[in-house]
């Protein structure tokens, strides 16, 4: 890999990143995405539909990874991480390390022979473990870019794949690979995780077979999914009374996090909207503390789902225990009514919230390569959110998307635009552009 | 029927504990993890709103308030940590103040001086009264009362009795008609089954046992809460009785109090036996306390202290009282013991309705009318059935 | 080489934004469906008017399939519009005699494969049922002649 | 050019490594393609992405005269655009090529029968080479494009949009209706989450964008009209007289004693008709409000000076207009709440100017009564019920949630706390939506301040009235309260605060004149909330910040940002670039029915014009291709078949139909 000089690098490839870097590149400036994982598309392609539209979810966003795949400006630079960043003038020195693929991404035609012939079956963490996948494998199948990767902790190295791949595009003897950018600016797009099951000990610890996390329903309503359907992951079984535990990760000192993560509600919402539609005949529960469905649009969806028959219940859900046939019990207090009822459902769904990527970009001693001050919530620290709400303590670094507070998809592409303006501005004030830009040829 | 708020009454209990409690936004953990509140009885959200929005009434007529034990479940999960446990503790002392008609309890939990001053001074003029009346201290055989003569004990403690069992009647139907409320007309309970069902659980302790630790680390049973508070109740109240037949036995003119007994004597046994697991209840409970092992025992007013301390106070003076009777050649210091061990028992009675105390009453009359059920009426005969 | 007249053929007109992304979608899911279907990319398939539907079916084409994007559309006219061109179509076929399940119209997005797949097996099922649209015109033609005969 | 010459058609079908040959009996294919009409050569390759495959197709097009390229590969999806590329360099039109997709859509769906396969890929390509013929050169419509924006509303957000679009090299001209800057956000105090001073953050704002140098400001001025479409509209601009001078202007508003409610303290207080919002206001010199001024004389060291407004009227011409008209605090009609009933009822914003008004120290008032207990009740305005609440003028109620105002009644309620701790503070809501960072700690401190909350459900609201006789506080709210099951808690209060939400703007016919829509809760709309959240369906016009719908003051500043973002993709190129796909009408054909403008959604894409042709005047279609998508909805309303959307006829439709559906015995013969 070439040493790289370029105007801006956008960390994480995600609907975030991924929109950064095309309102720069479509202003002309050169851009390098990097991804650690094989493919850029990030949380959001895979998710099922999208609140409050209920638009296909990869309908927006395969068409979004194919533009930043093709952009002349932009250098996509996936499976690969970046180790320091160190200040370079006005701009930045940037170490990043190409992560090896075992195959060779130029001769890689995506045509997936090696692994429909490979014998070794993975756990797929972008099914979230529900579906399998080969050790090499196309991410999924609408990875961009479509090229093989190959899985060095499961391979046997059989070299099946190598004897059936028609390009000779296998090779195990790659190395990991350091290469240096210079940047211009930087745009810190590094998402976010979930709050981790275990720690919410009163909801099972992650130990109850019929509770799951929401990315997980997405996975059964998407229709890229493991099963295409709905179903209960203990014994495969159709469910008919799902219940939604609001607040499974969020607005708990319990937990240590005292945040609202803004998303839950919605995607609740929208999830017991699908499932009525796969299940017609599927008792959908809420508990909830507050419905917050405060955006554009949020408000009538709510009342759209309360009209089509989803119940929602007030009251925090103290506990869910699990029944002998593995049906999980909730007990809430119904605060209206002042009333406490223990429930019985097929499958509860744990609304667990948003907490920062536990990208080694960003924390972990040594592996600390931007250093950026957090907040107390621990996303990147904004100093001054009400006049300009992209920039951290650094200058010429700059946060979008979940990096910087739970966020849905509508306000992080918001601000993913918001931070290009404030990169391209940084750019052109302190006049290091690299080069003349290139048009995109056939816009 | 509307009721009108009032945004002092919270910080009036707030005199009373409640730390963090306005932290509270109503989400209904702490109801539905308690594993005693039920549907009809709920709490202690219930209580915290009413404390809340000032609905005094309510809150001094919920009988929820003494069926709560503080395990501590609901303040350990409480997302806000608003600590609904203490503040139940807290309302519970409220109430004993309420229902308190001398206005002691409330000087007690609210002000560090008087409390202060309450707690010595009684135990003190009580020291000096009977120290007034009393005889030799022989030390060639121990001669307890000689020094002092039981009469004066068994007077003052009768007349102490008469006077707590006012006090304590007056706070108990203060209580009962509160949390009575309204009689429905035409409906009967069962009450003799409501008496039973209430003393089998004083005496046993069921519900504290059974439900107010959660399954996963229960200790074992020694250090369990239910055990500690168990053996300081059974402790309590075996000499208690102890007491009362010793002094019966005197009365029926059977046995003079202080005439030496071998220690396999019944009653004895049975006070040697209460005594020592008073000293250890009460002891783990300080160790509790001192440590602040978990939510229950971490904030301890000065009565709470006042209370546990008396009690072994009570405790160990009395064993040692006992020890010094088998001992061939004991010395003075079994004289002071008995003046010491006369103090702070009566202090403690004389406490009894002001302080942490008074629950073993509050709590009893609040069972009592949680187990107070309506008689199935009988179907009448349908008319013109034969 | 050799070909394969004796399988009724289908049209599918996929939408970028829809069917023909679908359709990439179960490719690459290595998915097997019948051959005889052909796949053109539209941009909507509200630029057709009606009487495409019946030159197609003239020209040998036995089924179509509209896969278009519907209310997802990027296009504002592309639902409702389409759908009564689609109404108007089916009005042209019945005076033409011909079986109005030949044409078809489905919302399929980018990533449907499964209803993609479902929509063709289904064309296909029919179509070995209701045979060739050829036979169709044919017989209608000669349904009237008969018609005519036993009037006359 | 090669174009115009008769076809001369490459047919290249790939190989892909096997992926496609492992089905697809390519070779056989090409053969028997070669034998269609204007195909001069048919190849195949291994890859022909490769860069030998490309150079085959170079050399081909430069060597042998081919002018139509078709080529059978993977999805177009992934290697159009490659193609488009080679041919490009090779000096052939880009739209000269042809992309069939003969792996997701053959090989790898049909790899059990081989024979059924390469008889698809055959129908497929002989289908590809039907349009090739009938392929014309086309050209992306670029439209040159002005390097300056216009940006209309004076606010934070359109003052943020001008500074990031100047930012970005390009000119601005902001239009102000009002004589001052800064918008609703200069009538705040302090901002959650940060505590900062609204007017310092603003200021700080306002002289960076008076200090750059390619930025214009207009105040008082209004647009009047707008033509044209993206990279070049023309905007009618009138622009009323300041009144004053920089001189004169202090002098006169000390004279001037015609007083008119203070909009900016909400009429709480009263000002002259010669004024300044506020100290420090920019432009600091005061203005004349033309719409109250009675027109008196006003003396001035002894001569009467009468003010008149001389509107002036001009035209700017811009490349893209950021709408940034903002929003207007909902005004409850009289009775809600007892609104406009009871002086003691008074919305969130009236509270804040009177906050603001009150010094440091000096006691809460309200009409002269100390303040000791007030209610504030959220969704005023907001999460309206149909049947429940009186609707709008326009008949309709505002069932959209106003986002801001819980953490907005948070804020005020941490503020009273702060400066007046003895107050009673009753909050009324349906829930808590405290969801941004750092909001829901507004949450937390208030419940710690002791304010008591309460539930309402939406569908049974609080009742505010008058307090019986004998009560010490004037008002008496009654709320049914889900905290405490239902139960109706009487709250006796001194002041009332109605947490009111945000209403859709009126701007005077500009949405009309600018061709946007308005969605259903009557903000303005966005193209896609995801795909294009900051753009409207109208190219070059974008939106920016509250105009579009509830949003605080940090969203605002977001969407502002990335509105300037999409300006400065738009112009910074100084032309603007789409794709040729776009309706074309035959002119031979059309005889100006006027059907496809009947079915055409998208505003001046199509229109009827007027042509003078051998004396006789003729209606005819005239596209407007900026303004045009290409769905083709007026391909098949025209009687006449005298539209075509580019790259996507009809005919060419037709062609490959009758490709697919032909008999294709004959090919397949010579080729096997």
């Amino acid at each position: 890999m070439d040493n790289l000089r370029i105007d801006a690098l956008i960390i994480g490839g995600g609907i975030a990143g991924m929109q950064s870097a095309l309102d720069l590149a479509d202003q002309g400036f050169q851009v390098a995405l990097v991804e650690r994982e094989p493919s850029i598309g990030g949380r959001m392609i895979t998710l099922s539909k999208v609140f409050p539209t209920l638009d296909c979810c990869s309908c927006i966003t395969t068409p979004k990874m194919s533009a930043v795949a093709h952009h002349p400006n932009i250098h996509l630079l996936t499976y690969c991480e970046v180790q320091s960043v160190r200040e370079h003038g006005t701009g930045f020195d940037i170490s990043i390390l190409q992560k090896p693929r075992y195959v060779d991404v130029s001769k890689c035609t995506g045509c997936r022979d090696c692994e429909y012939e490979c014998p070794i079956t993975v756990p797929s963490p972008f099914d979230r473990n529900l579906g399998a996948y080969r050790a090499i494998r196309v991410p999924f199948s609408t990875a961009v870019p479509q090229k093989a990767v190959l899985d060095p902790e499961y391979c046997l190295w059989c070299g099946k794949c190598e004897q059936v791949c028609p390009v000779e595009a296998i090779d195990f003897t790659q190395q990991p690979e350091t290469f240096n950018i210079e940047a211009a600016s930087i745009v810190m797009a590094t998402g976010f995780d979930l709050t981790p099951m275990e720690t919410k000990k009163e909801y099972g610890a992650g130990k109850l077979h019929n509770v799951i996390d929401p990315l997980m329903m997405e996975r059964f309503l998407a229709p890229t999914g493991p099963y295409g359907r709905v179903l209960r992951p203990g014994d495969g079984k159709e469910p008919t009374s799902i219940a939604y535990v609001q607040c499974a990760g969020s607005r708990d000192e319990t937990l240590n996090i005292t945040y609202c993560s803004r998303v839950c509600c919605m995607y609740a919402i929208k999830q017991a909207m699908l499932i009525s539609g796969a299940l017609p005949m599927a008792e959908i529960t809420i508990y909830y503390m507050d419905i917050r469905t405060f955006g554009k649009g949020y408000e009538q969806f709510y009342q759209n789902a309360k009209a089509m028959g989803v119940e929602f219940v007030r009251g925090k859900v103290a506990s869910i225990k699990e029944d002998s046939d593995q049906n999980p019990i909730v007990k809430v207090e119904m605060t209206d009514i002042g009333e406490i009822v223990e429930r019985t459902h097929d499958l509860v769904v744990l609304s667990q919230g948003i907490i920062p990527a536990s990208s080694p970009i960003l924390r972990g001693g040594s592996t600390q390569a931007v250093s950026l001050p957090l907040g107390s919530d621990g996303f990147i620290y904004v100093p001054a959110p009400d006049s300009a709400p992209c920039v951290t303590e650094r200058a010429g670094i700059f946060v979008t998307g979940t990096a910087m507070g739970p966020m849905d998809i509508v306000d992080s592409i918001i601000s993913a635009s918001a931070a290009a303006a404030e990169a391209s501005a940084y750019i052109r004030e302190n006049g290091n552009r690299v080069e003349a830009h290139k048009e995109a040829l056939y816009a | 029927m509307s009721a009108r708020v009032d945004p002092q009454f919270l910080t009036e209990i707030k005199k009373y504990g409640a730390v963090n409690i306005e932290a509270c936004f109503n989400c209904g953990n702490c109801t539905a993890i308690c594993p005693l509140s039920t549907n009809g009885e709920t709490f202690p959200r219930r209580i915290i709103r009413y404390a809340q929005l000032g609905l005094k009434e309510p809150l001094l007529s919920s009988k929820e308030l003494w069926l709560c034990y503080y395990c501590g479940e609901c303040t350990r999960t409480c997302p806000k940590q608003a600590n609904p446990g203490e503040f139940m503790a807290a309302a519970r002392r409220y109430a004993i103040a309420s229902y308190d008609p001398t206005g002691l309890a409330k000087a007690l939990y609210t002000s560090p001086i008087l409390s202060a001053i309450f707690l010595v001074l009684p135990a003190l003029l009580i020291g000096l009264g009977i120290y007034a009346f009393h005889g030799p201290m022989p030390t060639n055989a121990l001669k307890l009362f000689d020094f002092i003569p039981a009469g004066i004990i068994h007077n003052f403690g009768v007349i102490g009795m008469i006077l707590l069992a006012v006090l304590l009647l007056a706070g108990m139907v203060n209580m009962s008609i509160k949390v009575k409320g309204e009689k429905t007309p035409g409906v009967h309970h069962d009450w003799m089954r409501a008496l039973w069902e209430t003393l089998i659980e004083v005496l046993t302790q069921q519900r504290y046992q059974q439900d107010c630790e959660t399954e996963a680390d229960k200790p074992v049973w020694y250090l369990q809460k239910w055990f500690i508070h168990a053996s300081t109740l059974w402790g309590f109240l075996g000499l208690l009785v102890a007491t009362a037949l010793d002094y019966g036995l005197e009365v029926l003119g059977i046995k003079a109090t202080g005439t030496w007994v071998p220690f396999w004597n019944p009653i004895r046994l049975l006070g040697t036996i209460a005594g020592l697991l008073l000293v250890y209840g009460t002891s783990m409970a300080f160790v509790r306390r001192i440590r602040k092992s978990d939510a229950t025992s971490t904030y301890s007013t000065i009565s709470d202290w006042a209370f546990l301390i008396l009690l072994w106070l009570t405790g160990v003076s009395g064993f040692l009282l006992e020890i010094a009777l088998y001992l061939p050649q004991p010395g003075i210091w079994a004289y002071w013991t008995l003046l010491f061990h006369i103090s702070a028992a009566g202090e403690l009675l004389i406490l009894m309705p002001f302080t942490k105390f008074a629950h073993a009453m509050y709590r009893a009359i609040a069972i009592y009318f949680h187990a107070l059920k309506p008689v199935p009426v009988a179907e009448p005969a349908k008319a013109g059935a034969d | 080489m050799s070909v394969q007249n004796q399988q009724p053929k289908i049209l599918i007109l996929g939408t970028l934004s829809g069917g023909y992304a679908g359709a990439d979608s179960t490719g690459q899911s290595h998915l097997d469906y019948p051959a005889n279907t052909y796949i053109l990319p539209v941009m909507s398939p509200v630029m057709f008017p009606p009487e495409f539907y019946l030159r197609a079916f003239e020209r040998g084409i036995d089924g179509i399939i509209v896969m278009y994007s519907g209310t997802d559309s990027p296009y504002k006219v592309e639902a409702e519009g389409t759908a009564k061109l689609i109404n108007r179509a089916y009005q042209m076929m019945k005076e033409r005699g011909i079986d109005i399940r030949r044409l078809r119209l489905a919302a399929i997005c980018t990533v449907c494969v499964k209803p993609f797949l479902k929509e063709v097996n289904q064309m296909n099922d029919l179509l070995k049922g209701i045979g060739f649209v050829k036979d169709e015109l044919a017989g209608r033609a000669s349904a009237m002649a008969g018609k005519e005969t036993a009037h006359g | 050019m090669p174009e115009n010459q008769e076809p001369r058609i490459g047919v290249y079908v790939c190989h892909c490594g096997g992926n496609i040959s492992g089905a697809v009996q390519c070779e056989l294919i090409a053969k028997a393609l070669k034998q269609l009409p204007n195909v001069t050569i048919t190849r195949t390759d291994e890859s022909l992405c490769s860069d030998a495959g490309q150079s085959m197709i170079e050399a081909d097009i430069k060597e042998l005269g081919v002018n139509r390229v078709v080529i059978g590969a993977c999805a177009p999806m992934l290697h159009e655009q490659t193609f488009r590329g080679a041919v490009t360099r090779a000096g052939l039109n880009p739209y000269l090529y042809q992309h069939i997709g003969l792996r997701e859509q053959d090989s790898w769906v049909h790899g059990h029968d081989k024979q059924a396969a390469t008889d698809k890929a055959l129908r497929l390509m002989s289908a590809g080479v039907a349009k090739a013929r009938l392929l014309q050169p086309l050209e992306p419509i670029r439209l040159g494009a002005e390097k300056h924006a216009l940006v209309i509303g004076g606010g934070v957000a359109g003052l943020r949009s001008a500074l990031d679009i100047a930012r970005q090299g390009l000119r601005v001209s902001l239009v102000e209706r009002s004589p001052f800057l800064g918008g609703r956000m200069a009538q705040l105090e302090s901002v959650f989450p940060t505590e900062e001073e609204a007017r310092k953050l603003l200021h700080a704002l306002i002289e960076k964008v008076a200090a750059h140098p390619d930025i214009t400001i207009f105040t008082q001025a209004e647009v009047t009209g707008v033509a044209g479409y993206v990279g070049n509209f023309n905007v009618h601009v009138q622009q009323h007289t300041r009144g004053v001078t920089n001189e004169n202007a202090e002098a006169l508003m000390a004279a001037c004693s015609q007083e008119v409610p203070d909009e900016f303290n909400y009429g709480l207080t009263q000002r002259k008709v010669i004024y300044k919002p506020y100290a420090g206001c920019y432009p600091s010199t005061p203005a004349v409000d033309w719409e109250n001024y009675n027109g008196e004389p006003i003396s001035l060291n002894g001569k009467q000076v009468v003010l008149k407004d001389e509107p002036k009227a001009f035209e700017l011409n811009v490349g893209a207009v950021v709408v940034a008209t903002g929003f207007d605090p909902y005004t409850p009609p009289q009775g809600e709440y007892g609104f406009g009933e009871l002086p003691q009822v008074v919305t969130l914003p009236h509270l804040i100017r009177h906050l603001a008004l009150t010094k440091n120290g000096q006691p809460l008032q309200w009409n002269g009564r100390a303040i000791r207990d007030v209610a504030l009740i959220h969704c005023v305005g907001s999460r309206q019920v149909e049947g429940i609440h009186q609707p709008q003028a326009d008949g309709q109620v505002n069932n959209y949630c106003s986002r801001v105002c819980c953490t907005a009644t948070l804020h005020m309620t941490a503020e009273l706390h702060k400066r007046y701790p003895q107050l009673n503070i009753f909050d009324l809501h349906q829930d808590i939506r405290t969801y941004g960072r750092g909001h829901e700690e507004y949450y937390r401190r208030t419940l710690e301040d002791g304010v008591r909350f309460l539930r309402y459900n939406g569908e049974e609201l609080p009742k505010v009235s008058a307090a019986p006789k004998g009560d010490i506080h004037p008002v008496l709210v009654k709320v049914k309260d889900r905290l405490t099951y239902g139960e109706e808690i009487e709250i006796p209060v001194d002041l009332v605060v109605l947490a009111v939400g945000f209403m859709p703007r009126d701007i005077h016919g500009l949405e009309k004149m600018l061709k946007v829509s308005r969605g259903a809760d009557r903000f303005l709309l966005e193209v896609h909330p995801k795909l294009r959240p900051v753009e409207t369906a109208v190219n070059g016009i974008v939106l920016a910040g509250t105009a579009q719908g509830p949003m605080n003051i940090q969203e605002s500043l977001s969407a502002a940002s990335a509105a300037a973002a999409k300006v400065a993709s738009l112009l910074g190129r100084g032309h603007v670039e789409l794709p040729p796909f776009v309706a074309s009408v035959d002119e031979h054909k059309c005889n100006g029915t006027g059907a496809c403008v009947e079915v055409c959604l998208y505003e001046g894409a199509i229109a009827l014009q007027t042509f003078e042709e051998n004396g006789e005047q003729i209606k005819r279609a005239v596209i407007t291709p900026a303004n045009c998508v290409g769905c083709g909805a007026c391909v098949s309303a025209c009687p006449n078949q005298a539209i075509d959307v580019q790259g996507w006829t009809l005919a060419q439709y037709e062609a490959m139909v009758e490709a697919i559906g032909a008999d294709m015995s004959a090919l397949a013969e010579v080729a096997s």
